[in-house]
């Protein structure tokens, strides 16, 4: 029973934030320049803490399991958080609702946090609206915006209606096998088309989350409109959460079905990819070019998945974690912009970088790295993706992927062109930064490049799974 | 007249499941569009209870699934419905073709 | 001789760059760097001569290996042949001179060599890289600083060019990249390295599969027809250095990927496509120059004279003999060199009449002989003049070309020896125009010569250019032990 | 045929007919009533089943919670007596069209799936076994799920406050 | 034997003056430019004399033969283990006689520029382009490597091209001097091939084993050159023609002659130098360096050889008969007697007797190209004179420029065959051999020889009678010392070199011939250059109208020989019309528009079909749940039905 502290050591330290900021709101009602440096020293000790002191196990009878994959995965999103708290800083100050504003975030990461680590569908059920439903009231955290309710509407009805077709699917794969732990289920599973429909059911609702194409529709309106700190949690920490449990389920649970699961992949990674970057091409919002552009992020994501081996587990947690470092870059340099000029158009970002060189090459490097160039980690992330997914030897497959990281440069191309090529007579004006979120900017351009040119960090991933 | 079971069970959580899939799909009002929301989950619900029942009483997986349901879609029911109130107060409308701002 | 200096080099000038505080301070470190490029490349050179006289018959020298991903057998390995050495000769020159005609740049200062220097790196790591993964981290690391050179220094419509430049050469990049996966899968060990690659013995089915697709990404970097449509433009509106960069440098990667990757682990495949290459060379040789022929503006003459330049080497390539593969080493090299030299004429010339119109230009060579002179050289080292670096490799590829005795091959290389007439045509056309006749404007007549910088620039190259063209043996000795390499994998598979 | 069954059957359509006539009914209060309706024939169905105890928490639940809760959201929201608004006939078709299919679907897969006839001992799903089993952390223990559900309570009702409530610093 | 130190210092005295001069000739060296590279000239024509002396009377004959010598040689550039381009020096009675024709010409011309070009703004740049033509061509004569004769013939090319464009702003300099390299590219382009081909059978380089080889019916390489056959030629056929087809671009033979007579827009001294004594023979060294091959291999390729040079020889004579510019006058002339060259050597067999016209070919060469180089430097001196290039501005000069005048006179006495001047005897042999071998060739060389007289003393009467001198004129001066003194001892070069007895020490087999001199057949020959000079004199003596009143006659023919036979237009149309107008300008555009078009197109096709999809993301939830479930369904039936 000792074990419990330390194996749930992270949800435990996330609960504890949660009521502590509860109660900093309920009490005296501390001033935001006070407040954010103190969130983000909680944030910091909760990333810290996840280094130290962890332990594997099983608890609940395999409810809830721990091992050092999943810590790394816990690990990675803490970072992201972080990450938010720091580079979204500028926005998040002038929110009158910050402790509410974490409490949700970190109800989320907590909800993230059980569902890496669920071994049971209705424990990952829970976990699963409990990492979206905050994230759909945060949502609405721009109350002033039309545009930020029609947002969160917008999440809120189409997870609901994804849950629901989620909840058919376990319905009725708990019918047909009698059970919810995924441990008993992967020796139950024979590929009858019941399973077959039940498991589809049950994957849209990964895809959802994902925004895999077909299921990603809501993605780009819902990034649009939410306040940019929500767009990159729900962007880079829900996706990574996710992709971390879409991989424990079809690597672990489903893998009796892994020659369904394989093509299903691989049909869905070329739909995705092709479809987000041909919607990227013309996308003038930077947040709904992102949300494209992640999309197409996301189909390389699966290129990754349909290795079942450890090359496939790897590669797609190493391409989170980079994925984190480049989009979040990207989302920071935006809300710095947006917060304080209110811009949001690619246009506007024209001949920025006479005004905000700094700006300009993070957002550079953040866009090198979504494109997959060296020196950035992004060309190793994609790279392994590809490698793991041409394990099979499918050269049309790793073909498509490739030829899609063309499309894929030419509208990130068309960002760096406006900061750096093209003339503009009212460029925006030279913003001033501030210090905790330059700091989270010079930590995403570290990641960038360090992630990538120190192998370790890959090869410490890959170690894990041995 | 069949001897009523599994099957017909199912059959009704399946029919109810589809109402309101279509009830999501075509209704204008965000409120009824929240109660299609509902019935989807009273059908998933019925399903549960239904396995439980039938196949597999050993245990009571399905009825606990079924509860914790119950309890989320009570949340969710709360959270969305806050939404839809305040965007009807910024749009004075609860008709989702009223909110179509974010496109393309 | 330790390799990685080739690329330490370049990262410590590009460091020292970001802490440089003044233009002047960037322009004496970047000049500093490429120098000690330059120097460093020729000690290598010697280094490499000393060991090879001393009996070291091992393909590749100096080779070092660290473990990078080790999980996935990808190594940080590095080592040099004679091709090698001889590229990375190339670069130095080109480096150095590249930076030296840059000085007068006033428009961010910093970054415009922060992205020379970079460059350089990607084309140093590219050449000594002995893993196709380390390879292609470098070919692609060499890509974006084009993009930028072009798009933000260039002039016309760069932002298209720059754009169109950038999105072909990944695209070609992302072909080498299937290539590269599927050797790493052909290779069932499941390696990246080059060497050991090359003793596998890859199924013939799979080389005929991957061949196309190595061959053709690398081909787009060195502007195989018909896949050569960036280069004019590119070229075109590039900065002056940034177009030497190009086509001095970055064309190079392409030609010497074709020939280590492609041709040097997928024998098979080679000799299967290769008369499809030939015709493609030929084609570009001759269709080239023809086009070339109709340009009027010079750096236009220039983008479309090295399609029909590169075309040699990819016709050496194709050929597949050793005399014939040493050729193509040897023109890319000397065009290298050439084109080099003749982007930094033209942008000499532009600087100072600031129009690139051939029938807007006339009698320069009265105003600044040394602009001229040089002009003229280059362009009679371009139709392939005695004593310059252009003949010895046209030749070595002809001579090369005609140990293939069929028809098909005759007819080949009557196509692309023809291409010397019409080289000669548009040169002399140019030459003519530009440098001779009358003074077409009367402001022309306070034009200065070149300055100090920019004679350095052009005695440096020209310097490669005649080391070559006067005394091809040294640079033959290099490559051809080199080469016999590639060439006996292709008879092993005759056989 | 026996009383049973006749409810049984009697129960189904009341909550089929009732479903569907809360989606398609176009004056709003209407189509709440019929939700309760419909809702309490599952519930009904619950009770059949001799589930006691979530045929109970579904109609507190449901019928006295959060259809309560629609109908307060409607009473904030809707102008009285206004009929719904019709929907696009394109869409209508599509919608039979692919919930048709779907059923269709769904149910030839049921149908042709031989489920596992399993004659293990039951458990009586009386409040009791529920109640033990739910704080239970041991197997088959809810426990940890059940601490779930209230922080995601907890974390819906503080997102509901800020969004619903916070009016007054919008507008300052 | 003299040093190799020697031998290479004869070609490299004057690359030392193109290094020197072609760096510093513009500013520190541009005074005393032409005395230094005059100064070096004279070194290296002295060294040239050394070496033929030697090679002539003391080391060179062997067992009663010259031998071929290769004192020097070092690879280059190795292709493979057999064939590779060496750098050698060949010592054998042609290049001896080469070295010391090339030396001494350009040791004359060298002198003359010193006041020829005077104040000349580029006159340091002008001698260092002399420096490196002298050069190449003396690189040129000493080959001992085919391929190295092609570096050096090509470099020969372009330092004619820096001379002939030397006065580079004036356009139609610019356009000569691009012709003049374009259509001897055009040739060395079958040169090339033909290397291509020889060495390839040949399986070397090397001159001396490949003619051994090639010569040699029971040699393998021989066997697999005759046995290849490509159009009904063999493959050794071909090579030689091939190679020919580069000499007779040089060499200026029909119909590739078309850029001589532009070629004399360079300065007069140049022309002399290159368009007259040394670059143009370039072929008939060519020819008489592959001698062994072409008369003992290829019979077939040797005729080509002698109808194109008795055809050139004659159009060249007619055209030269026509034209009023005196220095295209001599252009013709020069590409006329070529000509001479050419079917001599073409007419000749190898070895002993049937060698003849191998020495009087060459015979030829040697006295042309003193009485050629005379002609034109006397040329120069009446242009530097009245300062006009046209017939019609000249006349009566012959007391105004005494010297000229008489050397001129000595110089076309020369050429028109006159004994006992030099072209006299060497055209003898050439007729002799001509009558020997090919009766046709021989009648055709008759009558050339006979128009040839006519128009040299056209030329002469024109400068030199004719009317009374234009007033102008009488304040110019005959051209100072440096002027006059190459005149003067070209003159007497003209005048004696005929008794030289040339087939002792040049032959084709080595080995000496004794050339008897024969008066009967000199009779016919004779006459008719007497009868050409009469015929001259009754036209042009004195001003009248009589040589209007036959062009007027003949005007068909005159017309068409005024305009060189029209060869230019048809060169100017296939260039222009053809090349340009229909592969270079659609190659252009169908790069721009095609290939490069696709390109543009995927790229605009991309984003189109962005727009085109736009609708997908309509922002209607209720659409969007639509395609979800859509999804959800097709998968599901794709995976349960169709894709077990």
């Amino acid at each position: 029973m000792n074990d419990l502290w330390i194996i749930m050591k992270n949800e435990l330290v996330v609960t504890t934030i949660i009521f502590l900021l509860l109660f900093i709101k309920i009490g005296k009602g501390l001033k935001n320049e006070t407040l954010l440096p103190l969130i983000q020293f909680l944030l910091l000790a909760n990333l810290l803490q996840g280094f130290f002191f962890n332990k594997e196990g099983l608890l609940f009878e395999g409810i809830f399991y721990s091992n050092t994959l999943i810590i790394v995965q816990k690990n990675i999103l803490s970072l992201g958080v972080y990450l938010i708290s720091l580079v979204c800083s500028d926005w998040l100050k002038k929110s009158p609702q910050l402790p509410e504003f974490f409490i949700l975030m970190l109800s989320a990461l907590l909800g993230m946090f059980f569902m890496i680590s669920s071994g049971n569908l209705l424990m990952f059920y829970l976990s699963l609206e409990l990492a979206t439903i905050p994230v759909a009231a945060m949502a609405n955290f721009d109350l002033h915006k039309k545009v930020s309710s029609e947002a969160a509407m917008k999440m809120i009805l189409s997870s609901a209606f994804s849950s629901g077709i989620l909840l058919f699917g376990i319905s009725l794969l708990y019918g047909a096998t009698g059970t919810l732990q995924f441990a008993e289920m992967s020796a139950l599973l024979d590929g009858s088309p019941l399973q077959m429909l039940a498991f589809i059911f049950l994957f849209t609702a990964f895809a959802f989350k994902l925004s895999v194409v077909p299921f990603h529709l809501w993605t780009a309106d819902v990034y649009e409109g939410s306040p940019v700190a929500v767009t990159a949690f729900l962007s880079v920490i829900s996706k990574g959460a996710v992709a971390f449990i879409l991989l424990t389920v079809l690597h672990k649970v489903f893998l009796p079905m892994m020659g369904i699961w394989y093509n299903l992949l691989m049909i869905l990674s070329v739909i995705t990819m092709i479809t987000g970057n041909i919607f990227a091409l013309r996308q003038q919002n930077i947040k709904r070019f992102l949300a494209f552009s992640s999309i197409a992020q996301v189909g390389f994501i699966l290129v990754g998945m349909t290795n079942e081996g450890q090359l496939g587990i790897s590669s797609v947690v190493y391409f989170i974690l980079v994925y984190i470092f480049s989009n979040l870059a990207a989302f920071g340099v935006a809300s710095a912009i947006s917060s304080q000029t209110g811009k949001e158009n690619i246009d506007d970002y024209k001949g920025m970088y006479r005004t905000n060189p700094f700006l300009s090459w993070i957002l550079a490097l953040a866009l090198f790295s979504l494109a997959g160039i060296p020196p950035t980690a992004g060309f190793f992330g994609k790279l392994f993706l590809l490698t793991a997914g041409g394990a099979k030897g499918s050269f049309w497959y790793i073909g498509i992927a490739a030829l899609n990281m063309i499309i894929s440069l030419y509208y990130y191309l068309r960002v760096i062109r406006s900061v750096f090529m093209d003339k503009n007579d009212a460029p925006i004006e030279k913003i001033s930064v501030g210090r905790s979120a330059t700091l989270g900017l010079l930590l995403c351009g570290a990641g960038i490049l360090a992630a990538g040119l120190f192998s370790w960090i890959f090869e410490y991933i890959r170690g894990i799974l041995n | 007249m069949m001897e009523p079971g599994l099957y017909q069970i199912l059959f009704i959580s399946a029919a109810l499941f589809f109402t309101g899939v279509y009830g999501f799909l075509t209704r204008r009002n965000l409120i009824t569009m929240l109660m299609s929301v509902e019935l989807i989950l009273n059908s998933v619900n019925l399903n549960f209870i239904a396995f439980n029942k039938y196949l597999w009483p050993q245990k009571m997986d399905g009825l606990f699934f079924t509860l914790f349901v119950i309890a989320i879609a009570a949340a969710e029911a709360a959270v969305a419905i806050a939404i839809i109130i305040n965007l009807y107060r910024s749009h004075n409308s609860i008709d989702v073709e009223n909110a179509e701002d974010l496109k393309y | 001789m330790n390799l990685l200096y080739l690329i330490g080099l370049p990262v410590l000038t590009a460091a020292a760059l970001l802490l440089a505080r003044s233009k002047e301070q960037v322009r004496w470190i970047s000049f500093a760097g490429s120098v000690a490029q330059l120097a460093l490349a020729l000690a290598l050179y010697f280094a490499f001569r000393q060991e090879r006289a001393a009996g070291n018959t091992a393909a590749m020298l100096f080779d070092q290996t660290w473990p990078l991903f080790k999980s996935l057998h990808i190594n940080f390995h590095v080592g040099v042949d004679g091709i090698s050495v001889a590229m990375i000769l190339l670069t130095s020159f080109v480096v150095v001179s590249g930076v030296l005609v840059s000085l007068n740049i006033e428009k961010m200062t910093k970054e415009f060599y922060f992205l020379l220097i970079l460059l350089s790196l990607g084309a140093y790591g590219f050449f000594i890289s002995l893993d196709l993964f380390v390879l292609f981290f470098f070919l692609e690391i060499a890509v974006i600083p084009k993009y930028l050179l072009i798009g933000i220094w260039g002039s016309g419509k760069k932002e298209y060019s720059a754009n169109k430049l950038a999105l072909m050469l990944m695209g070609g990049s992302a072909l080498v990249l299937v290539g590269l996966l599927g050797l790493y899968y052909a290779s069932h060990g499941g390696t990246f390295d080059l060497m050991e690659l090359s003793h596998l013995g890859i199924p013939a089915d799979t080389q005929r599969i991957l061949f196309p697709l190595l061959f053709v990404g690398f081909g787009v970097f060195t502007a195989l027809f018909p896949l050569h449509t960036w280069v004019p433009d590119g070229h075109s509106s590039a900065p002056t250095a940034g177009s030497m960069f190009l086509a001095g440098i970055s064309m190079k990667l392409g030609g010497y990927g074709c020939l280590r990757v492609a041709v040097f682990l997928l024998p098979v495949g080679a000799k299967e496509y290769a008369n499809i290459i030939i015709v493609l060379s030929s084609i570009a040789i001759l269709y080239g120059a023809f086009a070339t022929m109709m340009q009027k503006d010079l750096k236009y003459i220039n983008a479309y004279s090295s399609v029909s330049h590169v075309g040699f080497s990819l016709l050496g390539i194709g050929m597949l003999t050793h005399t014939a593969l040493t050729g193509a080493v040897l023109q890319m090299v000397s065009h290298g060199l050439m084109t080099a030299l003749f982007f930094a004429v033209i942008g000499m010339v532009y600087d100072r009449t600031h129009t690139r119109m051939v029938n807007d230009l006339g009698g320069l060579m009265k105003m600044m002989p040394f602009i001229g002179t040089i002009f003229f050289i280059v362009g009679l080292c371009s139709l392939g003049l005695p004593g310059l670096s252009g003949f010895v490799a046209e030749m070595t590829v002809f001579m090369g070309s005609w140990e293939n005795a069929d028809l098909f091959h005759r007819i080949a290389t009557i196509t692309a020896c023809m291409s010397i007439v019409v080289t000669a045509v548009y040169i002399l056309r140019a030459v003519g125009k530009v440098m001779m006749g009358p003074v077409t404007n009367p402001v022309y007549l306070t034009l200065k010569d070149a300055n100090w910088n920019e004679k350095l620039a052009a005695v440096i190259l020209l310097a490669g250019i005649l080391a070559i063209g006067l005394a091809p043996f040294w640079l033959n000795d290099l490559v051809r032990p080199a080469t016999e390499t590639i060439a006996h994998q292709i008879l092993q598979v005759t056989k | 045929m026996n009383g049973s069954t006749i409810i049984f059957y009697l129960l189904a359509a009341l909550t089929i007919v009732c479903g569907v006539l809360s989606v398609s009914t176009r004056q709003i209060f209407r189509a709440a009533i019929y939700l309760i309706f419909s809702l309490i024939g599952i519930a009904g169905i619950y009770f059949w089943l001799d589930y006691q105890f979530i045929a109970a928490v579904q109609v507190v639940v449901y019928v006295g919670g959060i259809v309560v809760l629609i109908i307060f959201s409607i009473f904030l929201t809707q102008q009285a007596g206004e009929l719904l608004p019709k929907q696009k006939i394109g869409r209508k078709i599509f919608s039979v069209l692919a919930v048709f299919c779907g059923f269709a679907l769904t149910m030839v897969q049921v149908y042709q799936h031989a489920f596992y006839e399993n004659d293990g001992e039951a458990v009586k799903p009386v409040v009791a076994n529920i109640g033990k089993q739910m704080l239970s952390t041991k197997q088959g223990g809810y426990a940890l799920p059940f601490e779930v559900v209230s922080i995601l309570l907890l974390a819906a009702l503080v997102g509901c406050i800020v969004i619903a409530i916070s009016k007054k610093e919008e507008t300052a | 034997m003299p040093s190799i130190a020697t031998i290479a210092l004869i070609p490299l005295l004057p690359f030392a003056g193109f290094v020197l001069l072609g760096i510093f000739g513009r500013t520190a060296l541009k005074k005393p430019a032409g005395y230094l590279g005059t100064a070096l000239m004279l070194a290296s024509c002295i060294l040239a004399l050394y070496t033929a002396y030697g090679y002539f009377f003391d080391f060179g004959k062997i067992h009663g033969a010259y031998q071929k010598l290769v004192p020097f040689q070092m690879t280059w550039l190795e292709f493979s283990k057999d064939v590779s381009i060496n750098i050698g020096f060949i010592l054998d009675p042609l290049s001896a006689m080469m070295l010391v024709v090339v030396t001494f010409i350009s040791l004359m011309v060298h002198i003359y520029s010193l006041s020829y070009m005077k104040g000349e703004e580029r006159f340091g740049t002008y001698y260092a382009f002399l420096g490196l033509f002298t050069f190449s061509m003396l690189g040129l004569v000493l080959s001992s490597n085919i391929f190295q004769i092609y570096i050096f013939w090509e470099l020969v090319g372009v330092s004619s091209f820096l001379l002939i464009g030397f006065y580079y702003d004036k356009p139609s300099a610019v356009a000569a001097c691009k012709k003049a390299f374009i259509v001897t590219r055009f040739a060395d382009l079958g040169f090339l091939i033909g290397i291509l081909v020889l060495s390839y059978y040949g399986g070397t380089l090397d001159f001396g084993t490949l003619i051994a080889r090639l010569t040699d019916p029971s040699s393998t390489q021989m066997q697999a050159a005759v046995n290849a056959s490509f159009l009904g030629a063999s493959a050794l056929t071909w090579g030689a023609v091939l190679v020919f087809i580069g000499g007779a671009g040089k060499s200026a033979m029909f119909p590739l002659h078309i850029w001589l007579p532009d070629a004399m827009e360079g300065p007069t001294p140049v022309s002399a130098l290159i368009h007259a004594a040394t670059m143009v023979v370039a072929g008939v060294y060519l020819v008489a360096r592959l001698f062994p091959v072409f008369a003992i291999s290829v019979p077939g390729a040797l005729h080509v050889v002698a109808y194109i040079g008795v055809v050139s020889a004659m159009i060249a004579a007619v055209i030269a008969c026509t034209q009023t510019d005196i220095k295209r006058v001599l252009a013709y002339s020069t590409m006329s007697q070529i000509g001479f060259m050419m079917f001599a050597l073409g007419v000749s067999g190898y070895g002993g007797e049937a060698g003849l016209g191998y020495s009087a070919s060459l015979f030829h060469l040697f006295t042309h190209a003193m009485f050629k180089a005379l002609l034109f430097l006397g040329a120069g001196s009446v242009i530097h004179f009245v300062h006009s290039n046209e017939m019609k501005d000249m006349g009566g000069l012959r007391k105004l420029m005494p010297v000229t005048h008489i050397t001129f006179l000595i110089a076309c006495l020369a050429i028109a065959g006159v004994p006992p001047f030099a072209g006299f005897f060497s055209k003898e042999e050439i007729l002799l051999a001509a009558s020997r071998g090919n009766t046709g060739i021989y009648y055709m060389a008759l009558i050339t020889s006979g128009l040839t007289a006519f128009y040299m003393f056209r030329l002469y009467f024109r400068i030199f009678w004719n009317k009374e001198a234009g007033h102008d004129a009488h304040h110019g001066k005959e051209g100072g010392f440096a002027l006059l003194f190459p005149l003067v001892l070209l003159a007497l070069c003209a005048a004696g070199a005929g008794f030289i007895p040339f087939g002792e020490y040049v032959s084709s087999d080595g080995t000496p011939l004794h050339s008897e001199f024969d008066p009967v057949f000199s009779i016919a020959p004779v006459a008719l250059g007497v009868a050409g000079i009469l015929l001259a004199s009754w036209f042009y003596l004195r001003a009248n109208d009589r040589a209007d009143r036959v062009a007027a006659s003949l005007k068909g023919l005159y017309t068409a020989a005024y305009n060189k036979f029209y060869i230019d237009e048809l060169y100017l149309f296939i260039t222009k019309k053809v090349l340009f107008n229909l592969v270079g300008r659609p190659a252009a555009w169908i790069d721009r528009n095609i290939v490069d078009g696709a390109v543009n197109l995927v790229g605009n096709e991309t984003v189109a079909f962005s727009k085109l999809i736009k609708k997908l993301q309509s922002g209607k939830v209720q659409q969007y749940a639509i395609v979800f479930l859509g999804g959800v369904l097709v998968l599901a039936v794709l995976f349960i039905y169709i894709w077990h």
